[in-house]
């Protein structure tokens, strides 16, 4: 699977893509990160949400606990300085994004199995077992 | 001030033997006889509600998603408007976007007003510039967004001609500053996308009422008739003709040559998108096949031998797809003339001849489309008896198994549906999740685009959909058009004071992210809890395409009243303008807020007492963008799919307090952030759901009202997401705000939040001030 | 018809005592008195010129380079159109470019008609609906574009209205044609926008004809005053007020103001683009400071104090770069509000006062303006007074010190200018490669975007042009509007049989590849061979910014005279219409072809026989492709510069022999492809300039007028490239056309390349057939 | 210096750009072409252009024997199976190429020392002297 063409190649914003981040790396950012954030969304498969529920960063449900533009709204305003993304549908993440990749300096990660190319750092593309690997080394590092 | 020029003109006029014919228009200094007193903004130019604007921009700031990093619109450029740099023009990327956004607006407000200048021409020419404009007994209030924009009580389509004047007028001003240096403040180009919205408005009032009239439609009829829709009631074994798009013209002129020859029951005439719906208006013989997104399967299933297109929303390559499958196709109208030989000065038999050699026309003629369409469609249909267009199941296996699976139909596919795995499951002759991608799929034919094997995707999945899902019989009712005045006095004080929870207003193209289905929920959830709920358009078709338990649709379970439980379809995209009509109707039938020219404090009431909400679930075109924009302009909150995202820009409040004056005490207060957004997304059905009631809460509900809308809240958000809503203690202001029947659990949660009761509510909410 | 109501209103009306304003519009069926009997398409709607427009592409098919791969447009998309895919709606990536094409047209021509549209309103408020259009004894034919597209021979401010509700009418349906799901033949997309364009030329004249009978601007005087151009020509020790835009309004009451006080020789009043030409038209004592491309430059610099502007091609970051200096502005136009407070309503001294609070406002009463701008330059011009805005020279070296020498910024120069080099000098003091970017900058600021040490690139590149380029003091003479029928008289024989080699018309923006110089030169090339040179707005004024050996501008040296070898300035961008005019005036008044409702007829006339060919060597804007557009739809080619490549689409030839008819002998025969293009871009001015007397050839040329051509072909070819045309053999159609002069070479070349002479030269030459 | 950044960062066209082509494969390709051809712009340095004359390619000289978009339609009739293009208008080339990039199957390479993004195949940014050597090796193996 081609690792850093758009998962759906007409998400990109021209410019200005993000840069493709391993594991060991996103690791370390959010250890060194003051206020990191996980906002999961409703489309994350059951098994990977199990394995994050223990991940030790604070979290927000979306749609559930917040409508997703409320959270890109809120996020602009710069109290964390980390934001990870997972389980939100590809296209509306990917347009979202571009709020904050505008008019924020928050760095956002996504770390959902596909490249992401608005956000500033993304996983590539990747097999399902392979990302379930990645999450259980993200949390067996970060874990609760 | 308007008349028929016949009775003022001079004698000296007569000697010279001129034709006369037309309106007298007058500046902008209209007088007429004192229906009403003129208010201060008659016919606004572009900066004269802007203030007002100001007002909503204030509280709902401008929330920018750029799709792009550059800006390419002159050459100039093209340039890199990221990271805070600024274009060649000066221009920065907020700005970009707003200007976007108004160039979409100018757009969609073009296409309507280009439409109703049409119809109005048109009737104008068939019936005379005099004929009245009477909508029956029930209804004076005949053009409510006319009478409040302009100042004109429009008494015949000569009127309108003025108000098109106006329209033109307006966009041509409003195009002009997307210019490259001209606007250069993001706050503007939102102000000017508001005044294009409302523009889109007033022209849809104009085309509906002139077709309402003209046509004889649906005059608010409450009980029009149940109308078939779907594929499945086409009798494929009759000639089909087909007509696709907005303009009912051509469609028109075909049921009355079938009526005139008595061709009715020998030949079948249906219709995609408000073509469709508005073809049911005017007579009820016609057949819906669906909404938009189901043209491309509908031509592949070669159904159509006569594929008439007219305006708006039409597959661009849809004459490609209608040659492919034997069939013929006449193009109506100047806007889509798809590089065809223009034969309209040919006899309908040259014509017929002409097509039956080329196999496609233009014809500008309206009025010969009627017989042309007949004649050729008993002769193709012959011709293409027994031509099958669809592969065979079988067919569908052997091409499924040439899949490669490389997996780019689902990438390209919009919505990601998994059409890898259907083709991989049909590889072993079982079709299930083929069915299900049936039932979702728009038709856009990008998987098709994409697939390196070119296996025809689209035809697959409707071939096995056509097999496999019997029951694609439904019913919608007619689009009825406005809202009658003795409905609006009825229901005028509980929806002012919250007692009914909310009018709910589907509409928009159908760019669903799964299917029709989920329309048809969202008007069942809220048509159980008593909610009005009205549609138009796409929408309208999408809830009349699922049926319940009992094997009926939501038309056959619900009454067309503008009432509490009523489920309304006002028609097409037109007559959306009755939804907003309906709002400014309240402010006046029910609370006396004069109209005339006076559109600030007619928005200002509905902003603040009128608790409706638009939902564009599958909102896609540049209209709808104008639309919303317009209705955004009224006071009127919408809510938009996932999709929506990609019109790179939303009205998003802070969530915090919203600031108000009562004009009561003339006290400036903070008050709750009621509605919350005024344009907004929502990722799922089930978000969108519990967004509802709480954007039809508002500033001025009673606490018996703002009790019940606070039940529904709850309500849905545990039916949906099995939790309290999570800022519920924002909306309840004091404890009589809290419903009985849940109040221990509400007081619960409120405790929990620390939440305080607010010691004042404002008695009469404005922003006015 | 149209006539002054208060004649024909009866007493029945009287006795309502109505206020009666306006004027009688009638649907399509104008009556006038017989000045011409009514041509076959008055009132051409968008299909009616579809057939001319057909034939045009057949010859000269659109040629694409898309800009981008994708389509994001609508929310069903974003689309990936690239490698033969098809979007969500059907569309194909030609049809895609063929459709922003379209909206940029429109784009241009609502910008022509909302000005127009602004400046009928303002005039007929002041002079009355009734106020006659009167060009003076020399110009019968007054408005040779309304004649020929309208049908309309207009009389009064009042018939100028009716035009323009034309005008936004089309431009309303073309624009909702762009809409998703509407036109999807990119054929009749260009179509649709040689519409939009010819549109955009109507509403062109009408506000140019409106301004001239309005404020009395010259009417076709060929001894138009010399104007003062330049920087240089700006007394700095006076206040200052800058006026930048199009709309000449605003100025006109600065200039009035002035007048009656007595102040002209204590303020200093200046324009940069249009607005500046137009009033130096309505006034002699505005100085023009130079086109667009200085804007930021001049504003920099600090001189002006008050800064008005109004619409069109101004800066988006203005109200920024203005405030910067201590500056105050003024914006007096709905299309560029800045986000500003309105303060239309307060009297002139409140406003003054508001603004030495506030800095800026927006004053959308343009009388009051007058006073307000030149009470505030007097107290501005004190507050500021020794305010310095530029760096030193020896802060422009330390300010250069500090380039890290990335390079981007020669990246990001639309250019590719060398502004890394000039830094690199100026670490040194020498500043030789700054004066060199002074010359030839835009202005554009991008560097200034890019550069990681945010250095104030355009100012340290404007200090540096300040302090070493001493002559800053140019000449242009005022803009002259139409051309006289009696000269028309005059060259219409010459030019029609090619006796008169050309008309060279260089028009729009400055977007130029390597400043305005080249502009100039190429008017100098034609001048010295004898072509007539015609020039409006931006490169008018490029013209006069060059001076020759004698240090003169080629405004003294030439003449003004619409004849062989004279320099020919018609205004502003509005006034290119009288280029067109003049071309179609050739048509009428030397060869008698009727005009009313006539364009297929007019337009195929110019095609073959009127040698003209546009040069607009820094389009830019949406309304440069707008007004090129148009003029390719009356048959006149036109060449753009190296940046022109961006708008995507040029018509090109396949430069092989065309096909016409011989209306002489009936015969269909094919010619040499003349003129060979019809919208074609040249990288550099060599280039642009060997194009020249190709694309000026015709078939209509006589042998003796086709020689002269072939002359200045070869001539310039040589010249430039040093060698001779390479496909010279094309254009020589028998012995006959080859000059005298040059005989012995060309028919040694002619040899080489194996030509043949033709058998027959067709006598009356049409593509209609 | 970057080496697939457009050199004017705003010039590609979005979802599909060239790729990279090395002097080696560069001098394959047109080994095995039927029939190459060059297109030499104006604006090309004097010492490369005296070395590219040397290159046994036919050639055409932009603007001087044909209009840049006249070669350009000229190419896409599909005469030409390679087209190589130096010393042309950088922002003019990379429109220009998009023609030819969506509406023919001709090979379009550039040769000049900048990365363009709307050819098939691109040399890389890279400086003056290294392009020099880059031309020099085209011209020893393709000389005449």
């Amino acid at each position: 699977m081609d690792r850093t063409t758009p998962y759906q190649p007409t998400s990109g914003t021209n410019l200005n893509h993000a840069d493709i981040v391993s594991p060991t790396i996103l690791i370390q950012m959010i250890k060194r990160s003051k206020n990191p954030i996980l906002i999961v969304g409703c489309k994350l498969d059951k098994d990977i949400e199990e394995v994050l529920s223990k991940l030790n960063i604070k979290k927000i449900y979306t749609p559930k606990e917040m409508n997703l533009l409320d959270i890109m709204k809120y996020l602009a305003k710069g109290e964390h300085d980390l934001a990870l993304f997972i389980g939100i549908t590809y296209y509306y993440l990917a347009q979202a994004l571009t709020h904050l990749k505008h008019f924020s300096s928050v760095i956002t990660v996504t770390i959902d199995p596909f490249y992401h190319p608005n956000a500033c750092y993304s996983f590539p593309n990747m097999k399902k077992d392979e990302h379930i690997d990645v999450i259980k080394k993200l949390v067996g590092a970060l874990g609760k | 001030m308007e008349g028929d020029i016949k009775s003022m003109s001079s004698p000296l006029l007569k000697l010279k033997n001129f034709k006369i014919k037309g309106t007298i228009k007058f500046g902008e200094e209209v007088e007429e006889e004192d229906w009403e007193p003129m208010g201060p903004t008659p016919m606004p130019k572009v900066p004269t509600l802007r203030k007002w604007d100001f007002r909503l921009l204030k509280r709902y700031p401008p929330f920018y998603m750029p799709i792009c990093d550059m800006c390419c619109l002159c050459t100039f450029g093209k340039c890199d408007l990221s990271r805070g740099k600024k274009g060649a023009c000066g221009l920065d990327i907020k700005s970009q976007q707003a200007r976007i956004v108004l160039i979409a607006c100018c757009i969609g407000a073009a296409c309507h007003a280009g439409h109703s200048r049409h119809l109005v021409h048109y009737l104008i020419e068939k019936l005379g510039r005099d004929y009245p404009i009477n909508l029956g007994n029930n209804i004076d209030v005949e053009a409510p967004i006319a009478r409040t924009v302009t100042g004109i009580k429009p008494k015949t389509l000569g009127d309108l001609e003025k108000i098109l004047d106006y329209c033109e007028e307006q966009i041509t001003h409003l195009l002009s500053a997307a210019h490259t240096g001209q606007e250069g403040a993001y706050i503007d180009f939102e102000s000017k996308a508001l005044h294009a919205g409302m523009i889109d408005d007033l022209a849809r009032e104009v085309g509906d009422i002139a077709q309402i009239v003209g046509f004889n439609m649906p005059k608010g009829d409450e009980d029009a008739p149940l109308i078939e829709l779907g594929f499945g009631t086409i009798d494929k074994n009759k000639p089909v003709i087909l007509c696709i798009g907005h303009n009912v013209v051509p469609g028109r002129y075909i049921m009355d040559y079938l009526e005139e020859n008595d061709l009715d029951d020998k030949i079948e005439v249906c219709g995609i998108c408000c073509t469709a719906i508005d073809l049911t208006r005017y007579n009820e013989g016609a057949k819906i096949v669906g909404p938009l997104s189901r043209q491309l399967m509908f031509v592949r299933s070669g159904v159509a031998d006569v594929v008439i297109v007219d305006e708006q929303c039409i597959r661009t390559d849809i004459l490609e797809e209608t040659l492919k499958t034997g069939a013929v196709l006449i193009a109506t109208n100047e806007k889509m003339c798809l590089g065809l030989e223009d034969i309209s000065h040919l006899s309908e038999d040259e014509m017929i001849g002409y097509i039956l050699r080329n196999r496609a026309a233009l014809i500008l003629d309206e009025e010969k489309v009627g017989k042309v369409a007949v004649e050729l469609s008993k002769i193709i249909s012959k011709e293409r008896k027994d031509k099958k267009c669809l592969p065979d199941l079988s067919e569908v296996v052997e091409l499924a198994k040439k899949c490669t699976e490389c997996g780019w139909c689902n990438r390209v596919c919009p919505n990601s549906f998994e059409v890898k795995e259907a083709m991989i499951e049909a590889k072993q002759g079982k079709f299930d999740k083929f069915v299900e991608l049936y039932k979702v799929c728009y038709g856009c034919g990008r998987c098709e685009s994409e697939c390196e094997r070119d296996l025809p995707i689209v035809s697959m999945t409707t071939k096995v959909g056509e097999a496999f899902i019997k029951d694609l019989k439904f019913k919608i009712r007619a689009g009825r058009g406005p809202i009658q005045d003795v409905e609006i006095r009825r229901v005028g004080a509980p929806i002012v004071f919250g007692d009914i929870p909310g009018v709910v207003a589907l509409v928009g193209c159908s760019n669903h992210p799964n299917g029709e289905e989920e329309v048809a929920k969202i008007a069942k959830e809220f048509l159980e809890r008593k909610y009005i709920v009205v549609a138009s358009g796409c929408a309208a078709m999408a809830i009349g395409m699922w049926k319940d338990e009992d094997g009926k649709t939501l038309y056959e379970k619900y009454g067309g009243s503008f009432e509490s439980g009523g489920l309304v379809n006002v028609g097409s995209c037109l007559s959306n303008c009755h939804i907003t009509g309906a709002a400014i109707k309240i402010a006046n039938i029910f609370a006396k807020v004069p109209l005339r020219g006076n559109f600030e404090q007619v928005a200002d009431y509905i902003l603040n007492r009128v608790g409706a909400v638009g939902i564009a679930w599958g909102a896609m075109s540049q209209k709808a963008a104008a639309i919303a924009t317009g209705v955004n302009r009224w006071g009127i909150p919408v809510i938009v799919g996932p999709h929506g995202a990609k019109y790179r820009r939303l009205y998003l409040s802070d969530r915090e307090d919203f600031e108000i004056l009562d004009k009561r005490t003339g006290e400036i207060m903070k008050i709750e952030p009621t509605p919350e957004h005024l344009i907004v997304t929502a990722e799922t059905m089930e978000e969108c759901i519990c967004m509802i009631p709480k954007l039809c809460m508002r500033p001025n509900d009673g606490p018996k009202g703002r009790a019940m809308k606070i039940y529904h809240y709850v309500s849905v958000y545990e039916k949906y997401f099995g939790t309290m809503p999570p800022d519920l203690e924002k909306f309840v202001r004091t404890e009589q705000d809290i419903p009985f029947m849940i109040k221990d659990k509400v007081m619960d949660y409120l405790k929990e939040k620390g939440w305080k009761p607010r010691e004042k509510i404002p008695k009469e909410p404005t922003i006015i001030y």
